[in-house]
């Protein structure tokens, strides 16, 4: 059967490296593979494939009933969802681009992550899309919709910035009774730079553990997405002046890995929070009072934080490259706490 | 009566109604009238919150329900009870003590009291409840249904509202998607009763427009209305599609004529005498009674209990919150608890 | 072809069509045709997104707008364009380089260069602009046109949307308000290109549930096209409620042949000879090919002007988060802005 | 004309104390009577007078055009409101219950706090209603919502604990050109202990600038709402072991007034933060990392919080009660806090 499978879901099965998109591609495919209850939602995700073609070729292989277009009504069929998840499937939903997740807000915070809470058992979906700017997108097509859910008790947050962690949070997004919503940044989508090959096995990666992505002594940067790489580039720059940073891929937001980001605070003393999100109410602030609650003691200088500023995402080029975090923007900051 | 008819060819035995059925729907009945005056009394009591002090129970949710229920052979089928909650529960087999415990939020409650009202949710009985937002609901259970049929069960499920939920967008959108799908899906909207700013459209053009079949029911007796139900749930189930049931006003002030009028008939046509009817009645109010009384001797919930499985990530009260923090050792998952990382 | 058909009695001179509305009608015909050449080009030279090489406008939106415009004499209605935008905004009388400008993202620009794309916002001109969810925009020309009507103002609002609309549950929300309140409005749906699950009902149906009026336009000869448009803005100002009007699919492989046949039957109908029209044309060529050359030449924004009447409360930039902190000189309110504490 | 008013917006003009829920029918009232520009909108505010009656006797004297029933369909009228104000009408929008305003959050996160950075101008709108816990609402009828709200560029959040700043504030927000979200905690509404007379004159409270509830200088407490009742009352039991905090009343959340939160902390060198919103991702997290930016160097303790758990709110009442922060909580904090 391999040998009529899409080219996008079987990479991996032939040693080749993947992208970030065929890698989430992969995971859906093996997930609907391993288990019949798996099935995905969204808007033309069948016979066209889906915006971003991360399910192309799935209708035609796993069929009508389990790749299901529906109408531009992200709250109606996310909250069908809902339903088909009480009655024991596992609905993986798609936002065309994630943005168009707020018509499902009240669905998604009202009745889905009340679930387990109201005593409705078990509430194992899985809502998916493209994130992020820096594609000249405008307000509607660019943002980060962490914050819209991350005040939300029942839900789950996941936000990978490289293939092998997206197909193994997937995995485990697919596999958890609670309600996920998972981010995918376009810019990291089909990055040259972050394609890499995976091993075969069937691996996941639990979700709530943060990863060291380099580690440091100097100054420990918490980050995530695409912001990962936008700091490993900063870092880069900052190691040829000697100065060490760790950088922590929090790779879930919610559950929050704090002991990961402790651990590391304790050992550098200083922490910088860096998101391409905007400031104010970004999560850089649950973590700089968890750091209060956990780490105070060990603080060598203020927490601190480098995001896009306060404005809808802009649609021109210009101005949007002059509204996000950018690599220098992160090594001002961090030469700034290491000589604080 | 109605519009769009089903198949007609497709009848089953399921619709017959006997002997059984209507010694079954008058018990249904009187429990659901006792069941009202039981949660009346509660509230002027202070048992449970004072909106309930004129709390009503439409029979004819519980006529349909149980229809829905004896159809499905008592299992299988999915139902929202919507605003008359209690009558729909018990037809899908909750007990009287079960739902007043879930009223009033007691410790031994299904979900261990975290959340109450109407609103009382237990998949593995067929029943999911209330969740705050007019219209809501028809999405969840389309949604439900479409599991159904995509596993090839011959399931349906059944949807109570409020009219006021064709205001709602998000009602429109759960329509559109079942009637799309053919998701084996019943609605019964409540017209009963109008309101301030009620939205226009005729309903029958709503439906048909998103290709569910439709009927409006009135003060038709109970076997119609049973008879009305096997149709729409063998429609369902068939993939012949969903179908809307609108239920028009009743008298408020004979609330139970028609659970009268079929007593009535029930000795006529179904030979059930007097004192068979007597014994009915007798054993519904035996068993609402019995669960008024034990109601109020129950535990309230244990907050550090009740709450445990739905914290987030991180221990909720470190110790400058607390006067007492709380014990460090391990919480035993529970049963449904799914919050694990 | 109007299913619902306006009060017959009224009918106004607005709707006259003579030769002066042949010549408009002429003129922003070729306007929006060669408009769609020139946004092509741009894309394909990357002055504008490459989305754009294959853009198209429907001269039926630009022949509605302008009746709109026309019939108000100018002044005072509302347009939101849709996917269309440049042919309306041209119509409700943007310049080809104002609507270039924004689509571009020009300095210059209306919005600072914020907001660019099809969805320029100029309010005082009588445009809103698109903004994100489909569906959303006849809630808020719905709300516009309440205001007008509880001003007392003889004035409408029109929204241009997609068929897909429909699957929305906002769409309906607004309908349902817009029906209920009797807000003078026109909603034309664009049922040109179908899609994967596109909405079961029938339109009618739902204009008719929603009390608007309803007619479907097809290949309709622009004069037929104004007309509809005139009554159903009479309707709207007078009070007697909104009008759904249903777009019908045109022809891909000849986009511009009801603008051909207006052009032949111009003269014939309405006294138009050949050199008139082709003076016609050449000012509609000349005002837009003066216009795509401008607008390669023009600056591109400044981000901290442009970016600086939007911030929320507290300095952006932090000095350890740029190499270069702003001078801290106070910034100029600019027109519009209404950030003030 | 004022014989015929109705009686719950004609109390300051004869004299008697109002309540929080009198004050802001009297904000109404008194705007619609200034500005004929100013209308509402909601669920049964017309002839039912509201859910909780603020608008009783509004349509008999000011008519259906401005004083206008909507079906139920948060979004659909919200986005009215919206087309509404790009006209120049001042809409105030009533949400039966806050928690409501999730299915408009779509149009109020995108279109209407976008408005003026779209270029469309100003977009002077109110969505006001009930919110909080201790009513034994449930989860449905008992949220408070600043934090759907917060991260969204373009919005102010207003949220009053008392009847002046109540009638001052909603006032600003109903002549402020920007939309506005403005929280009423039904604890409050008819709290006896809260009633207080008013000025005749037509007052503003200034949106963005906070109050000083209580001075002291052991701690400085940040809070709004309800939860400034609970801090006073924290604050009285402390007193009599010589503890003194300094309340601080956030009145308004967007824009923070964090000049005033910073020179208070700069003085008191400790910061607890209390609200009965739920704890992850709360507003405690943007105050303590901008106290981070801005006082990091006075503070000789770290940033903590109390706040209700992280949970749905119950609908049981002993549950509702462990759920919410309570007065022992504060005085707990604070004590650990004073003596860290
Ligand atoms: C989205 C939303 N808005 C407001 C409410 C508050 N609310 C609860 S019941 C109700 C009226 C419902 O009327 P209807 O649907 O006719 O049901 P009935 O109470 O008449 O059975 C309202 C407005 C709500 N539950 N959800
Ligand atoms: C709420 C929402 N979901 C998804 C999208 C993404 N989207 C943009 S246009 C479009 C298709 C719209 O189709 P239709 O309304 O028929 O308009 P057409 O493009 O055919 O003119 C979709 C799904 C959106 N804009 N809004
Ligand atoms: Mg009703
Ligand atoms: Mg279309």
């Amino acid at each position: 059967m391999s040998t009529d499978l899409p080219a996008h879901v079987s990479r991996t099965r032939t040693g080749q490296p993947v992208t970030l998109l065929e890698a989430i591609s992969e995971a859906l495919w093996e997930e609907m593979e391993r288990d019949e209850r798996v099935f995905l939602m969204g808007e033309d995700i069948g016979a066209y494939g889906g915006a971003f073609k991360v399910t192309r070729g799935f209708l035609d292989h796993f069929g009508p009933d389990r790749v299901i277009d529906t109408p531009i009504s992200e709250g109606g069929f996310t909250g069908a969802a809902a339903g088909a998840a009480h009655m024991g499937l596992r609905p993986v939903v798609e936002m065309q681009f994630m943005d168009f997740i707020s018509p499902a807000y009240d669905v998604l915070t009202n009745y889905i992550a009340t679930s387990l809470y109201r005593g409705a058992g078990p509430m194992p979906l899985v809502v998916r899309g493209p994130v992020g700017g820096g594609n000249r997108g405008g307000p509607f097509h660019s943002q980060n919709v962490e914050m819209a859910f991350f005040h939300t008790p029942g839900l789950k947050i996941v936000y990978p910035s490289n293939p092998r962690d997206a197909k193994g949070l997937l995995k485990s997004a697919i596999r958890d009774d609670n309600p996920v919503i998972f981010e995918e940044h376009k810019g990291l989508y089909r990055a040259p730079h972050c394609r890499e090959v995976l091993g075969h096995e069937d691996y996941v990666v639990p979700l709530g553990s943060a990863r060291t992505a380099l580690e440091g002594d100097d100054l420990t940067v918490v980050t995530y997405g695409l912001m990962v790489h936008r700091s490993l580039e900063a870092a880069a720059e900052l190691a040829r002046d000697g100065i060490r940073i760790e950088v922590i891929d929090l790779r879930t937001l919610l559950p929050l890995d704090e002991d990961a980001i402790a651990a590391s605070v304790q050992r550098t003393g200083k922490l910088l929070i860096v998101h391409e999100d905007t400031r104010t109410g970004g999560i850089a602030g649950e973590i700089a009072i968890r750091m209060n609650e956990r780490a105070f003691e060990w603080l060598d200088g203020p927490i601190l934080r480098v995001t896009a500023i306060d404005s809808p995402v802009p649609f021109s080029g210009e101005l949007e490259d002059y509204f996000l975090p950018s690599v220098e923007d992160i090594a001002t900051a961090a030469r700034y706490l290491v000589n604080y | 009566m109605v519009r769009e008819p089903a198949s007609p060819s497709r009848t089953s035995g399921i619709t017959g109604f006997g002997r059984e059925t209507a010694e079954d729907l008058a018990f249904h009945g009187f429990q659901a009238r006792f069941l009202e005056e039981g949660i009346r009394a509660l509230a002027r009591a202070g048992d449970v919150g004072p909106d309930y002090t004129s709390f009503t129970i439409d029979v004819r949710s519980t006529v349909i329900a149980r229809a829905m229920y004896r159809a499905a052979d008592g299992s299988g089928d999915l139902c929202y009870p919507g605003g008359h909650a209690p009558g729909p529960s018990l037809a899908f087999g909750a007990t009287p003590l079960e739902f007043l415990r879930h009223l009033a939020c007691k410790g031994t409650s299904a979900g261990g009291a975290r959340e109450g009202g109407l609103s009382w949710t237990d998949t593995r009985r067929g029943l999911i409840g209330w969740a705050g937002a007019c219209g809501l609901m028809s999405q969840v259970l389309a949604g439900a249904a479409l599991a159904f049929r995509q596993r090839k069960h011959s399931r349906a499920a059944l949807a109570f509202e409020g009219s006021r939920a064709l205001d709602a967008g998000g009602w429109h959108e759960g329509m559109n998607l079942a009637g799309a799908l053919r998701a084996p899906l019943i609605v019964v909207l409540d017209v009963a009763t109008a309101a301030a700013a009620e939205c226009a459209p005729s309903i029958g053009a709503v439906a048909e427009g998103y290709g569910f079949a439709y009927a409006e029911l009135g003060q038709d007796p109970f076997d119609a209305l049973v008879r009305e139900v096997a149709a729409a749930r063998r429609r369902a189930v068939d993939g012949a599609g969903p179908t809307l049931l609108a239920l028009g006003p009743r008298s408020d002030s004979e609330p139970w004529a028609l659970h009268e009028r079929f007593l009535e008939s029930a000795s006529a046509e179904w030979g059930l005498a007097g004192p068979e009817l007597a014994a009915i009645e007798r054993a519904a109010r035996a068993g609402v009674d019995h669960a008024v009384a034990r109601l109020v001797k129950e535990p309230s919930p244990d907050p550090s209990d009740a709450l445990a499985p739905v914290h987030t990530d991180h221990e909720p009260f470190p110790p400058w919150t607390r006067r007492e923090p709380r014990s460090p050792g391990p919480v035993e998952p529970q049963p449904g608890s799914a919050h694990v990382h």
